[in-house]
């Protein structure tokens, strides 16, 4: 019984770390359209900068700027040139993110590298470590965020009415170019931040980002692609199925369930949770 | 043939139309107006299957079109184009015409390769009078030839029930002519429901015209009537009708 | 007509006569590999290239396809239980495996089986109007869950080690030249009929439709077509493709294991594809083949530049030239001739 | 669409040409008649396992370098053709019959996962062809063409139960990664358990690659064990004992018994993580003889001051000293006078004495438990006193005569 009172909170952290893993891709997703396989290098990119400072902290903003800036790149050099071609951005991203493993592997070794875990996240309350309830905490802090960037900046609303109307916004005075750099450069820093927050909990090596990839996917497909509420609510949802589906069968299994519950909820909402409608015919 | 009755479709508490009823007899060329919003598309989505109503009904023969996927309604013989007209560019005029008009045929019978062209195709064809580009990419044709190839493709299909939606939009004054005669012809042998904005155009082909303000109807009546109605004047912010429906 | 004929007679004179005689055994398994991929680029070309589908899970088809036929070997050999049912600690044979034993069966189901999923799927998904980037997606997370079910049932499935050694097909000692050679003339002859079938499926009617649909679905469904039939349709008949590559794959290379239909090879042929020229259904044979002898020839100079240059390769193709070499060399030609 | 027939006859023509062109390149060996006896290396050089194949390649490499030196075999050197597996069993399959086929190298030297070696057994039995493979894995297994010099069950499992009962342990969980060693091991760790008095609370597998171990902690927290068995491979070790440690779990109240991480893996780990916690080998960096600092030398003047070395690097190193014996007792690299002069070989290697079983064509090992120290090296803590003899379907011990049937 307490094993199974227990699995509540992990089922939300294990969400949360999916949160984490995912708010950044159903950022840019949902803000431009674009499908970024490289996302998972991207954490990669941010688990290596902690692993570079070896201090959590510090290291939290810079993963951000070192995983948003290669994301800026990436925008600048080729996805802006793939813009409404969702399918190809997420072949070309996938070249992109072989180079980066590739890349990782000469620049830190093949073998797993180590980040100490700061001391005062020795410990926990009741089933959850304080490293588990850090992460829980940067998920929100990030998912707080996203939503004041988007609603409560003026650089947010931009962002808002590009998405709308890419053409509208455009005639009226709005760099579309700068947003989507902007945006790509936050949706990546967000990828840097959760690679922080893994090296708590998992490994740091050159196939850290393959690892979470396909999961974090799978939230995004969920929540309805690019829906900040929805990302919340599947991440939650996912992570609390996959830690009960686990307790009661095992991780393989469970891993199985999970995926037959994102199609078996497609056939109820086929477009996510929330959908922003819209009356063109595409 | 065609009938609503009380159909009411909600935009996110936005009601984009608040009890339409709305009867069309078989042969009849019926146009819709109304200003930006009226709810004019929103209608002809209903019945196309595209916006499910949130309540109300919708016969079309006999047959309740709610709930109906929308290639079903294609296949009781409802036809219709879009504001953006859309065809297949990468295939040639002559093969948009044939798919349309293959639509009735098993799927397995497809697996062969088109030999010649069918009467329907040919007829579009020459309705639309685009029998010379018959081969070329439908990519490279014009705005005009793009909405007659649309049309054509509709004619093809056969149907029983046409809904045009703003046909001669953006077009040229010889191409708008050209499309009205084609209207007229059309009218001639099919139910036909116009969504149009355009009044010389109205004035020319409209027989009785129906108006739809803010997801209702306005009024109904011949072209004379409803552009003598004072409240389509209001509607149309109490300008001279003409200027203001034609836009 | 001969003139419209010429270049596949060439084609084929050259794969049936000239490689089995020019090649030795062992570079001709390889090529037999490669066109064992081939096949189920043919099918990536049709769902992608023509239908808009863009697959990246036809590794679980494969597999199936290959699970298939390595059942039907391993029961063929006679001699009690399969080896890794033995270590496995299985001690009677599942029921799940005794119809395999029929090899009509076992290559029925190679077919047949990734016929009946991707029915199952693409009508759960195409029907709910699931499309582009989400379709990906979800085909991406089956070939990921297909191959976790795969290495969980390791009694029935032999686990990540899959299943290898066999000896004997249809009675040929399967480590003879002579077998691997007429294998390879079976995988080359499947390959040209199917090529030959999908280009007349994508030229007739059906074909126009697909066509149609990748790039206006809705507009198709006021047409009267339901587009979730035809890509459904189109989906499977790919699946057929991939399973039937898989039950060649087999006897050809002699192992099937669940890293052969992850995440990874999947989107690898999706990329060999799309560097072939995924519009054209002969860019897609060329993308497979070349990509394969680009990797085994490259992995054997230097083992590590093989991602940097995949990965290049295909950042290169799909910034500078989208249709890939096909593409490439139509310019080139409609160039020459104008 | 209109050209499509010119492109595929390209493509035949291009790829035809290439393989002709490639085989005309390789000239027959020159292993029969020339100064040089060639040697495959066949390792996961990329893809996920190349982090712990490459390491064992460098010992293979180095070995060679060291027999060269001192004279070569037979009076030839040895020349390594080194081939990349990537991680990808087929592959593994086909570059071995190409090491085989296209450069006829005298013998390979090759694989790590059990995988891998199962797809590449039928290749080498089908061409006579010899394999050594180093690495402990899960027996039940003596193809009359591979020698194993990494340990077999009874020189590395039953240890390692034998030291947790020596240890007063007798209720143990089960931990591993979802493949075909962790699933033997814990079979024969079973039935061990029902012979022994010990008590299994539970038996848990993960995917392979899995990271989230949150759940699993739980659910072997909840059981209360005395000890856990961890037969997880990889990545998956790092992110079970992280997770573990946060979850308070500690070295003295709940000893986790590891097989498959060597001093190679400690770093990633992170040795804050796991000091303090038992595994079972049959050698370490730290093992105590002239052979082993000799071999721990020269390595780190190869390969750098910061490596390590590890049980799998020393088996490989092994194995190419073994061979080299072996054929210098024949008199010749032919595969079946190898064979049979290789029994009986017995040599002082880093282990300790190392001695070819002719009849399993597995070794003599002596089997160690070793806990991990704070520098992440591991120190010995107990062993078995003298070298076992490799029993690889468990024949000597009664109680696992259910298991082993094949």
């Amino acid at each position: 019984m307490e094993a199974l009172v227990n699995q509540l909170p992990i089922g939300l952290s294990i969400g949360a770390v999916l949160l984490l893993v995912a708010l950044g891709l159903t950022f840019t997703f949902g803000q431009m359209g674009v499908i970024n396989m490289a996302h998972g290098e991207f954490i990669m990119a941010g688990a290596y900068t902690a692993f570079l400072l070896q201090d959590l902290l510090l290291a939290l903003p810079a993963a951000f700027l070192v995983a948003g800036l290669m994301g800026l790149i990436l925008e600048r050099a080729a996805i802006r040139h793939f813009y409404g071609r969702p399918l190809d951005t997420l072949l070309l991203t996938w070249g992109v993110s072989l180079v980066l493993q590739q890349l990782a592997r000469d620049l830190f070794g093949a073998p797993n590298v180590q980040v100490a875990a700061p001391p005062w996240l020795t410990g926990a309350i009741g089933i959850l470590p304080y490293n588990r309830l850090f992460i829980l905490a940067l998920a929100v802090a990030g998912v707080v965020a996203v939503w004041a960037y988007l609603g409560h900046t003026r650089q947010g609303r931009r962002t808002q009415a590009v998405v709308q109307n890419r053409q509208l916004a455009a005639t009226s005075g709005i760099d579309t170019g700068r947003v989507d750099m902007l945006t790509f450069f936050i949706g990546s820093g967000l990828a840097g931040v959760a690679g922080v927050a893994l090296t708590l909990i998992g490994p740091v090596g050159p196939a850290l980002g393959t690892y979470y990839i396909v999961d974090a996917f799978l939230v995004v497909v969920a929540g309805g692609l690019g829906q900040l509420r929805g990302a919340v609510l599947a991440a939650a949802g996912l992570g609390l199925l996959n830690s009960y589906a686990e307790f009661w069968s095992d991780a393989s299994l469970a891993k199985v369930i999970v995926f037959a519950a994102v199609i078996a909820f497609l056939q109820v909402r086929p477009q996510g949770m929330f959908v922003l409608r819209s009356r063109a015919l595409t | 043939m065609l009938e609503l009755r009380d159909v009411r479709v909600v935009f996110d508490g936005f009601h984009a139309l608040d009890g339409v009823d709305l009867t069309v007899p078989e042969g009849e060329l019926r146009f819709l107006i109304g200003p930006n919003g009226a709810g004019k598309t929103t209608l002809i989505d209903v019945i196309t299957g595209l916006t499910r109503p949130a309540a109300g009904t919708v016969t079309f023969d006999g047959h309740d079109l709610v709930g109906r996927k929308e290639h079903r309604i294609v296949r009781l013989g409802v036809g219709r184009t879009f504001q953006t007209s859309v065809v297949f560019e990468e295939l040639s005029v002559v093969e948009n015409l044939d798919l349309a008009a293959c639509f009735r045929r098993p799927l397995w019978s497809l697996a062969r390769r088109r030999k010649g062209v069918s009467q329907a195709v040919e007829e579009a064809l020459t309705r639309t009078g685009l029998e010379e580009l018959a081969d070329r990419s439908a990519g490279v044709l014009s705005h005009g030839q793009r909405q007659w190839l649309e049309l054509g493709m509709l004619l093809a299909q056969r149907p029983r029930l046409l809904l045009l939606d703003e046909p001669v939009a953006g077009m040229s004054r010889e191409e708008r002519e050209r499309t009205g005669e084609l209207l007229t012809q059309i009218a001639a042998d099919h139910t036909v429901i116009v969504v149009e904005h355009d009044m010389e155009f109205l004035r020319r082909h409209a027989s009785k015209v129906t108006v739809l303000h803010e997801g209702k109807v306005l009024v109904e009546g011949s072209v004379e009537q409803v552009s003598a109605d004072p409240r389509v004047q209001e509607v149309y912010l109490g300008r001279k009708p003409s200027d203001a429906v034609g836009k | 007509m001969i003139r419209k004929h010429l270049p596949f007679a060439t084609i084929a004179v050259l794969a049936l006569v000239a490689a089995p005689l020019l090649l030795e055994p062992f570079r001709l398994s390889l090529l037999a590999k490669y066109l064992c991929y081939a096949i189920v680029a043919l099918g990536i070309g049709l769902a992608w290239g023509q239908g808009g589908m863009l697959t990246l899970g036809q590794g679980v088809f494969f597999g199936l396809g290959g699970y298939s036929m390595a059942m039907y070997l391993k029961l063929a050999e006679g001699g009690g239980l399969p080896d890794f049912m033995v270590w496995s600690g299985v001690e009677e044979l599942p029921a799940l495996w005794t119809p395999f034993a029929n090899p009509v069966f076992a290559l029925g189901m190679a077919v047949l089986g990734p016929v009946a999923i991707a029915v199952v799927l693409g009508t759960l998904v195409f029907r709910q109007r699931v499309r582009g980037a989400y379709f990906a997606i979800l085909t991406q997370a089956l070939a990921a869950a297909m191959v976790i079910l795969l290495v969980g049932q390791q009694g029935l499935t032999g686990g990540t080690n899959g299943m290898t050694n066999f000896f004997d097909l249809f009675g040929a000692d399967l480590a003879a030249d002579s077998t691997q050679r007429g294998l390879y003339l079976v995988v080359a002859g499947v390959l040209g009929v199917l090529y030959l079938a999908t280009r007349q499926l994508v030229n007739s009617r059906f074909g126009r439709l697909l066509v149609a649909v990748r790039d206006g679905e809705d507009r198709v469904r006021f047409l009267g077509y339901n587009p979730a039939t035809v890509k459904t349709v189109t989906f499977a008949a790919s699946a057929g493709m991939a399973g039937l590559a898989g039950a060649l794959f087999v006897p050809v290379v002699g192992i099937i294991s669940p890293a052969l239909l992850g995440v990874v090879p999947s989107l690898e042929l999706v990329v060999a594809v799309a560097v072939g020229g995924r519009h054209a259904l002969a860019g897609a044979v060329l993308g497979a083949v070349l990509m394969g002898y680009a990797k085994t020839a490259f992995s054997e100079q230097f083992a590590d530049g093989w991602l940097y240059l995949q990965g290049a390769l295909f950042i290169l193709v799909m910034t500078l030239a989208p249709k890939g070499i096909a593409g490439i060399l139509g310019r080139w030609r409609s160039a020459r001739a104008t | 669409m209109r050209i499509p027939h010119a492109i595929l006859s390209g493509v035949l023509v291009i790829s035809v040409a290439a393989c002709s062109g490639t085989q005309s390149g390789t000239a027959p060996s020159e292993a029969a008649g020339g100064s040089e006896i060639k040697v495959g290396l066949l390792h996961s050089l990329s893809g996920t396992m190349a982090i712990s194949e490459v390491t064992v390649r460098d010992a293979e490499l180095l070995a060679i370098e060291e027999i060269n030196k001192a004279g070569g075999v037979l009076g030839k050197k040895l020349v390594p053709v080194v081939e990349d597996g990537a991680s990808d069993w087929p592959t593994f399959a086909e570059k071995a019959t190409k090491l085989i086929r296209q450069d006829k190298v005298a013998t390979v030297f090759g694989g790590w996962t059990s995988a891998s070696r199962k797809a590449m057994l039928p290749v080498f039995e089908r061409y006579k062809a010899l394999l050594w493979y180093p690495v402990q894995y899960e027996g039940l297994e003596s193809s009359p063409y591979i020698f194993y010099t990494g340990a077999t069950t009874n020189q590395q499992i039953i240890p390692g139960l034998d030291y947790l009962k020596e240890q007063g342990k007798k209720k143990i969980f089960l931990v591993g990664s979802d493949y075909v060693f962790p699933r033997t091991a814990n079979k024969i760790i079973k039935a061990y358990a029902a012979a022994n008095g010990m008590e299994i609370l539970g038996e848990e597998y993960t995917p392979l690659g899995h990271t989230e171990y949150s759940t699993l902690v739980n659910k072997v927290t909840q059981a209360k064990p005395e000890a856990v068995f961890n037969t997880l491979n990889g990545d998956s070790n790092v992110a079970f004992f992280k997770q573990l440690k946060s979850a308070g779990a500690t070295a003295e109240s709940m000893p986790v018994l590891s097989v498959s991480i060597a001093e190679e893996e400690v770093k990633g780990i992170g040795v804050d993580n796991i000091a303090g916690q038992p595994v079972a080998w049959n050698y370490y960096q730290t093992t105590d003889n002239p052979a082993n600092t000799a071999f721990v030398k020269a390595f780190k003047d190869t390969y750098g001051q910061d490596k390590v070395t590890s049980d799998p690097m020393e088996a490989g190193y092994n194995a190419v000293y073994l061979w080299a014996e072996a054929a210098k007792k024949a008199g010749t690299v032919e595969v079946e006078a190898v064979k049979k002069a290789a029994g009986g070989i017995a040599l002082e290697r880093p282990e300790g004495l190392v001695t070819i079983d002719g009849e399993t064509q597995h070794m003599y090992k002596t089997a160690r438990i070793g806990i991990v120290q704070p520098d992440g090296l591991i120190k010995q803590v107990w062993d078995s006193g003298k070298p076992i003899k490799p029993d690889p379907y468990l024949k000597g011990y009664p109680w696992a005569s259910g298991l082993a049937q094949g």
